[in-house]
């Protein structure tokens, strides 16, 4: 057989492997009840993206794409088409055999679903098939199209999909006075989807052709040294930004409770990602116990203010320092005999110490003082004045100006000395001691800020949800934070953003994920190394320009 | 003029093998030195018990009157002595200006808190830095690299580049280890050159490992010849390149039994 | 037709062009020495052979067979055999260990036992010590370990990579006898040494590298004779 | 006296406070356990027989923890990582054991031919955490082997979470019940101590696996070329060996021990469950590194040792120092030693020390 066949086969066998997975996992089923546009679920949105995006991949990595075109998309249909065969066979081995024994998805239902819901087994089977060959087929045309048809046709259909999907957010928001109509209570009606499709694409298509017709010079290092020596544009921008952050809120999101605390839930996590980012990111000490000073963080504020039994009756105001404080004496404790392991020590180290900490507060001996299990309660919202911080989006204030000071100090140490020391010290850490550098006081430094950024974060968050206890400590939450500065890229403050609303923000937003929020971090982990191990917001170099007196020599390279 | 270093009966041991052994050794300040031997001989060895990667078993290493044997390295550069690595070691996804920037740590006195709040002396300081690391680039011909990551460098300039680092930590002290290797014969004329200008420009004393014998005659003042961790000779470049010990150690047995290279019998005909 | 043969061949490391066309030939029987200073590309030139370090362009071939489709465990089993600089032997393990892996392609129990015999004969020494581990060895009966290692494959080439590096003069010279017994038993010997003298005394023909390219290449006894060559390698004037 | 003089000036000039906190650290940690000790055995209850049946309890346990601690030293003594995923890899194997013998059960062989059953269930339980592990190292860290450490160690840290997620979405979150076995019920008497019969078989399987392991590595073809890929996978290649085949070979055996390992848990703890490899999985990394990671041998008595320690500690040292309900910190002390065994010996117990050739 033609080797080009035989690969297109091996894929269509991994889209059959891949597809019997996701609907093993059991997202399919669980997800059947939520429209995405019109009568289409998400259910099947997630199985049938398998077989587009398979026979997209085939197709762009096709060898017939230049001299053979037209066998592409049929490339693309046997992918999808082999694959959805191999899905077939789920329910109808299924249905003779119980696997319900060994898999608790292996439901009735799922068979029936994946069936369309046929009495006739085999005409089920024959759409099922039809559909992958379709699927396939079409993701297939894509690449053989002009460059610009194909962005705009790609775009279009991914961003049509995706406001199906995040439905919610869009009734909920400022969006809905433009976007209201084109929705049905959740996801899109058809012809709102077809309209929006046409639109968008047609907008797609534009750029890519402005692109096309302007494309984008990457600035040479001289042109971003001369407007590294003017900042006046950043500074514009940063205004708009800055301005944009302060109506969000309540302009935007609408005083929304539950929008409001999903937002605050990502500047939480944005805080600690701003510390996790100096410990990993800049100094490159891998820690698994990040938790620990978050729990740190929560359960001081919590024992200083709680008005329950365990309180002591402090103001959050008067708690915040102590528990930074706290934070950061804990890390300097741990650090000192941690951080001269080697590195990978270091990690299952931290991880120890994370445990330790949660064992601590959850167990008998030390209950009379932090509550065991049952946690502490009655945590009193912060105060300014008169004005208490009880709403969702007034405590969104106090989170951002935590970002602000956070976001503040991490970018200023990382352009100085210590900043310089910590990223050395990430290179090669024999010649950073040999370029004067104290391994163990740049290592705590960073450790140190790392857990005052986590205290403050932990402190933050027992105000706003009231409550803390123990189990809500896990590696879990380490993980979590440790991801989102990979995905957004290792080391970059923007990043850092970017990864905790995409790995926090967006799986709120899509709550009938939730069940599969680790298994999606598990893989987003793997695939980020993998595919783009710089993350979606990689750390750029910062350009030094040459001092002002020599601005007549700058000018003129 | 007084030696700036001094070795005296120095022992690096690694299990049962003697890398160096009871080295003593002297350099003059403001001289240029080297030392030379057959790979293994204990040379790198030596370079590190310097500069404190390693730790001598036995032994004394004066730097300017003061013990410095079995210091951390970074108290070592802190007093004045920085070097550069054989195989070259940058770092490597910094731009080249950070590197010489981070050179100019052991120099810097500001603290983290200077940097948060931008305490008047930061500005100042950090402008300086930056002045500085601009001046040493210019310095080595490298301002148009300034702000490339430095591991995308041609090799000639990351070989500059670890040079202006260390001379960014302001040593008195220069090691040098095998500057030229890689180089074509025009690179390495230019880097003979470069290392002497380097000498009178910064007031410095330097130390290096070469292999080129051409580069070594050429350059030192004075040369001292390592075999099994053990000098076997010291001297001006005329004096080792007469000694027989030394041809023995480099050339083998024909040189070494009296005849020239052109005598010695055809064995493998 | 040459036993091996390197033709126009481009080595990297990384973006340093580590080898800039390097064309070079070693016949049937030869003693090939390959001499330059450091950082000239001698190494690079076994590790393209071995497609340790697979070249970006030109062509390695042995016996008229394209290497580069290979990867290093299988060049072995084409017949090639290297000793790394630095010797490399397996510390850990023990000196009939690391000579059994020398086999380790192999699956004929007579004939290992034979080569075994062969090594031990010509190196007495590894006899005596084979229960011993490798890292306990002095420098000089690692290297003729690392040698009797290489010879176990039975190659129909042996790349010696310094063999002499850090061996007082003594064992310099027994180990270049040695290198001339084993080649007058039928192996071909491709030798990179920075002793270059020393190696030109046992080679029968020699090419000098620097940084990359071959400068000169002619039989040893011209090359002995030349003046260059004198010149660099012993610094005169 | 010369000797004192230089050895006290060399500390003097390598080390610095830092060093000098840590150790005075250490030594409170240790003041503070040795206190513990001392009045718990003035004042606890507990007989001789108790504390000894601790030890065996302690044993088996550690036998648990020695076989899944082999699959981390041996990845980590040939690729130098960390294989964060290998509870998961246990995990799998039990569950794979708590399927066959589920089936076995139904049939009616489970109680019927024990013998033969478990070794079913054994062979079952090695085959998927070995497929489990091979897909791991196919997918998530061969594309990587040349990448910084940190990334891989982040893909493992994926993986581990994928593969219990999965686990999750399969086969449930609540607990599976594994089938109890009418032949292990009860106990044995040995030197006058009642074992449990489970117990036993656990220290004696674990026993029998490692010594097949250690004679695996050390007299076979594929074992020789494992240490030799360890040692230097260049060199490996040029003498025939494909590191590769080698390292899947390393996965599988380390797997192998950890699906073992999956059937001796659940023959002591009758439940099977997605998340029961994260805490075996870092003591058994934990027991690995007292050991000496990337050394067999350590990683047997690196196992031994925290199980021991962990079944006895919490008796020993806490309720001396009247600490409530102390079993409940066992992990503490578990992490606790692992700090005090890095702090005064980095390389673990049996560790070769690291040169100190860095430059």
């Amino acid at each position: 057989m033609n080797p080009i066949w035989r690969s297109t086969l091996k894929a269509g066998l991994l889209t059959g492997a891949i597809v019997i997975y996701v609907a093993l996992t059991g997202m399919v089923l669980s997800l059947s009840q939520r429209p995405v546009i019109g009568k289409l679920s998400l259910g099947h949105v997630v199985y049938m993206l398998v077989f587009v995006g398979m026979g997209y991949i085939t197709a762009v990595r096709s060898p017939w794409r230049q001299e053979r075109p037209w066998l592409v998309p049929l490339q693309g249909a046997v992918v999808g088409g082999v694959g959805a065969a191999i899905l077939a066979l789920l329910p109808l081995i299924g249905r003779k055999v119980d696997l319900g024994w060994m898999f608790v998805t292996a439901k009735p239902e799922l068979y029936k679903f994946l069936l369309f819901n046929q009495e006739q087994v085999a005409r089920g089977v024959l759409y099922l098939i039809l559909t992958g060959a379709v699927l396939g087929g079409v993701a297939a045309v894509l690449p053989i199209l002009p460059e610009v048809l194909h962005k705009a046709l790609l775009g279009g259909a991914s961003t049509t999909l995706l406001l199906g999907v995040l439905a919610e957010l869009v009734q909920r928001t400022v969006l809905k006075k433009v976007l209201g109509p084109f929705f049905a209570y959740k996801g899109l009606k058809p012809t709102g989807a077809a309209i929006l499709f046409v639109v968008l694409t047609v907008l797609f298509g534009l750029q890519a052709w402005w692109r096309q017709k302007h494309p984008k010079v990457t600035k040479s290092v001289a042109a971003q040294e001369a407007e590294a020596a003017s900042p006046l544009r950043t500074t514009l921008q940063l205004g708009a930004l800055l301005l944009f952050l302060l109506i969000l809120p309540v302009w935007i999101l609408n005083k929304d409770t539950y929008l409001n605390s999903v937002v605050n839930l990502v500047g939480l996590y944005i805080i600690m990602g701003l510390g996790l980012n100096i410990v990993v990111g800049f100094a490159g000490l891998l820690d698994l116990g990040y938790v620990a000073f978050f729990a740190i963080g929560a359960y001081t504020v919590a024992l200083m203010t709680s008005l329950g039994p365990l309180g002591h009756g402090y103001s959050f105001w008067q708690a915040l320092p102590v528990a930074i404080l706290l934070a950061l004496t804990a890390g300097v404790v741990l650090g000192i005999p941690v951080l001269r392991m080697r590195g990978d020590y270091l990690a299952i180290v931290t991880l120890g110490f994370g445990e330790i900490i949660r064992i601590l507060a959850n167990s008998d001996w030390l209950k009379p003082f932090m509550g065991g299990a049952l946690g502490v309660l009655d945590i009193p919202k912060p105060k300014i004045g008169n004005w208490v911080l009880k709403e969702e989006y007034q405590l969104y204030y106090l989170i951002l100006a935590g970002i602000l000071v956070t976001w503040f100090v991490a970018s200023r140490l990382y352009h100085s000395r210590v900043g310089r020391a910590w990223q050395a010290l990430r290179e090669d850490e024999d010649v950073a001691e040999a370029m004067g550098i104290h391994l163990v006081t740049t290592k705590l430094l960073a450790f140190g800020f790392g857990a005052a950024f986590s205290g403050l974060s932990g402190a933050i968050f027992a105000a706003k949800v009231g409550s803390v206890y123990p189990h809500t400590f896990n590696l879990i939450i380490s993980i979590n934070v440790l991801s989102l500065i990979i995905v957004g890229g290792i080391g970059s403050l923007p990043g850092v953003v970017v990864g905790a609303l995409a790995l926090v923000g967006l799986p709120e937003l899509l709550r009938e994920f939730s069940e599969y929020r680790m298994l999606f971090y598990g893989i987003a982990l793997i695939a980020m190394m993998l595919v783009k191990p710089e993350g979606f917001w990689p750390k750029r170099l910062k350009v030094y320009p040459r001092p002002q007196e020599e601005d007549a020599e700058a000018s003129a390279l | 003029m007084a030696p700036i270093l001094v070795a005296r009966k120095v022992t690096k041991r690694f299990g049962g093998l003697v890398a160096v052994n009871e080295l003593d050794f002297e350099i003059e300040e403001h001289a240029i030195a080297s030392v030379i031997g057959p790979n293994g001989a204990g040379k790198t060895t030596f370079f590190n018990c310097i500069t404190g990667f390693y730790v001598p078993e036995e032994g004394v290493i004066e730097f300017e009157g003061k013990e410095i044997q079995g210091l951390r390295p970074d108290k070592i550069t802190t007093m004045g002595i920085a070097r550069t690595y054989q195989n070259i070691r940058l770092f490597g996804k910094m731009s080249a200006i950070e590197n010489v920037m981070v050179g100019m740590h052991p120099r810097l006195s500001l603290h983290w808190w200077d940097a948060v709040i931008h305490t008047p002396a930061f500005v100042r300081q950090e402008r300086k830095v930056l002045r500085r690391a601009w001046e040493l680039l210019d310095y080595i011909g490298l301002t148009d690299w300034a702000n490339h990551q430095a591991n995308s460098l041609p090799y000639g300039a990351q070989r500059r580049l670890e040079i202006a680092r260390a001379l960014a930590s302001e040593p008195k002290l220069l090691l040098l280890d095998e500057p030229t290797a890689g180089m074509n014969p025009q690179e390495t004329a230019e880097m003979i050159e470069f290392i002497r200008k380097l000498r009178d420009d910064w007031n410095l004393t330097i130390l290096l490992i070469e292999h080129d014998m051409k580069v070594v005659m050429t350059i030192s003042e004075k040369i001292t010849v390592l075999d099994f961790g053990t000098k076997i000779a010291e001297g001006k470049p005329e004096e080792i390149q007469r000694n027989p010990r030394v041809i023995e150690a480099y050339l083998g047995r024909g040189a070494a039994s009296g005849l020239s290279a052109a005598e010695a019998p055809a064995q493998a005909a | 037709m040459a036993l091996l043969e390197l033709h126009n061949v481009h080595a990297y490391y990384g973006n340093i062009h580590a080898l800039k066309g390097i064309s070079l030939t070693v016949d049937e029987g030869e003693i090939v020495t390959l001499i330059g200073a450091n950082g000239a590309g001698k190494t690079t030139t076994l590790r393209v052979i071995t497609m340790l370090l697979p070249p970006r362009e030109g062509t390695v071939t042995l016996n008229g067979e394209d290497l580069s489709q290979y990867r290093t465990h299988e060049i072995v089993l084409k017949g090639v055999s290297m000793v790394p600089e630095g010797r490399g032997v397996f510390a850990r393990l023990t000196v009939l260990e690391n000579l059994e892996l020398g086999a380790y392609t192999r699956n004929d129990p007579s004939g290992i036992a034979e080569d075994l015999e062969r090594v031990f004969t010509l190196f007495p020494r590894l006899k005596e010590r084979q229960g011993q581990a490798a890292g306990t060895l002095s420098g000089g009966e690692q290297q003729m370990l690392a040698i009797g290692r290489a010879l176990m494959s039975r190659p129909r080439i042996l790349l010696l990579d310094e063999p002499s590096m850090g061996l007082a003069p003594i064992l310099v010279e027994s180990i270049f006898d040695i290198i001339q017994e084993i080649n007058r038993q039928g192996t071909t010997i491709l030798l990179v040494e920075q002793n270059a003298l020393m190696a030109l005394q046992i080679a029968h023909r020699g090419y000098v590298l620097r940084t990359g390219e071959i400068v000169l290449a002619d039989t040893a006894e011209n090359l002995r004779n030349n003046e260059m060559v004198q010149k660099t390698y012993l610094g005169m004037e | 006296m010369n000797q004192w003089q230089r050895r006290l000036e060399y500390w003097r000039r390598r080390y610095d406070i830092t060093d000098v906190v840590v150790w005075l650290f250490g030594l409170a940690i240790l003041a503070v356990a040795v206190y513990g000790t001392v009045r718990s055995l003035q004042t606890t209850t507990y007989d001789s027989k108790r504390w000894a049946q601790f030890v065996v309890y302690g044993i088996s346990q550690g036998g648990v923890y020695a076989l899944i601690a082999l699959g981390y030293t041996l990845v980590y003594g040939i690729l130098f990582m960390i294989n964060f995923a290998h509870g998961e890899i246990f995990m799998f194997g039990a569950f794979g054991a708590l399927f066959t013998a589920l089936a076995l059960d139904k049939a009616g062989y489970w109680n019927g031919h024990p013998v033969l059953s478990l070794i079913i269930v054994l062979l079952v339980a090695m085959t998927t955490s070995s497929v489990i592990a091979v897909l791991v190292e196919r997918v998530a860290y061969r594309p990587l082997r040349k990448a910084p450490r940190l990334v891989p160690l982040i893909t493992a840290i994926g993986a581990s979470f994928t593969l219990q997620y999965t686990a999750r979405s399969f086969f449930g979150s609540g607990l599976r019940a594994f089938p109890e076995m009418d032949m292990l019920k009860g106990s044995v008497s040995v030197f006058g101590l009642d074992i449990g019969k489970s117990h036993a078989l656990t220290i004696v399987v674990s026993l029998l696996m490692m010594a097949g392991l250690y004679w695996y590595v050390q007299k076979t073809k594929t074992g020789k070329a494992m240490r030799a890929v360890a040692e230097n996978k260049d060199v490996a290649a040029l003498m025939g060996i494909d590191v590769d085949q080698i390292i899947v070979r390393t996965f599988i055996l380390g797997a192998s021990m950890a699906g073992v390992a999956g059937v001796l848990y659940s023959l002591i703890f009758f439940q099977v469950k997605f998340f029961m490899g994260f805490v075996p999985g870092i003591k058994a990394f934990t027991a690995a590194v007292l050991g000496g990671i990337g050394n067999i041998p350590g990683a047997m008595l690196g196992g031994y040792f925290l199980g021991i320690f962990e079944s006895l500690g919490p008796a020993l040292i806490l309720e001396g120092l009247g600490i409530p309900a102390p079993s409940q910190l066992k992990d503490v002390i578990a992490f606790t030693m692992l700090v005090m065994v890095l702090i005064f010996r980095p390389t673990g117990i049996l560790g070769e020390a690291v040169s100190e050739k860095r430059a």
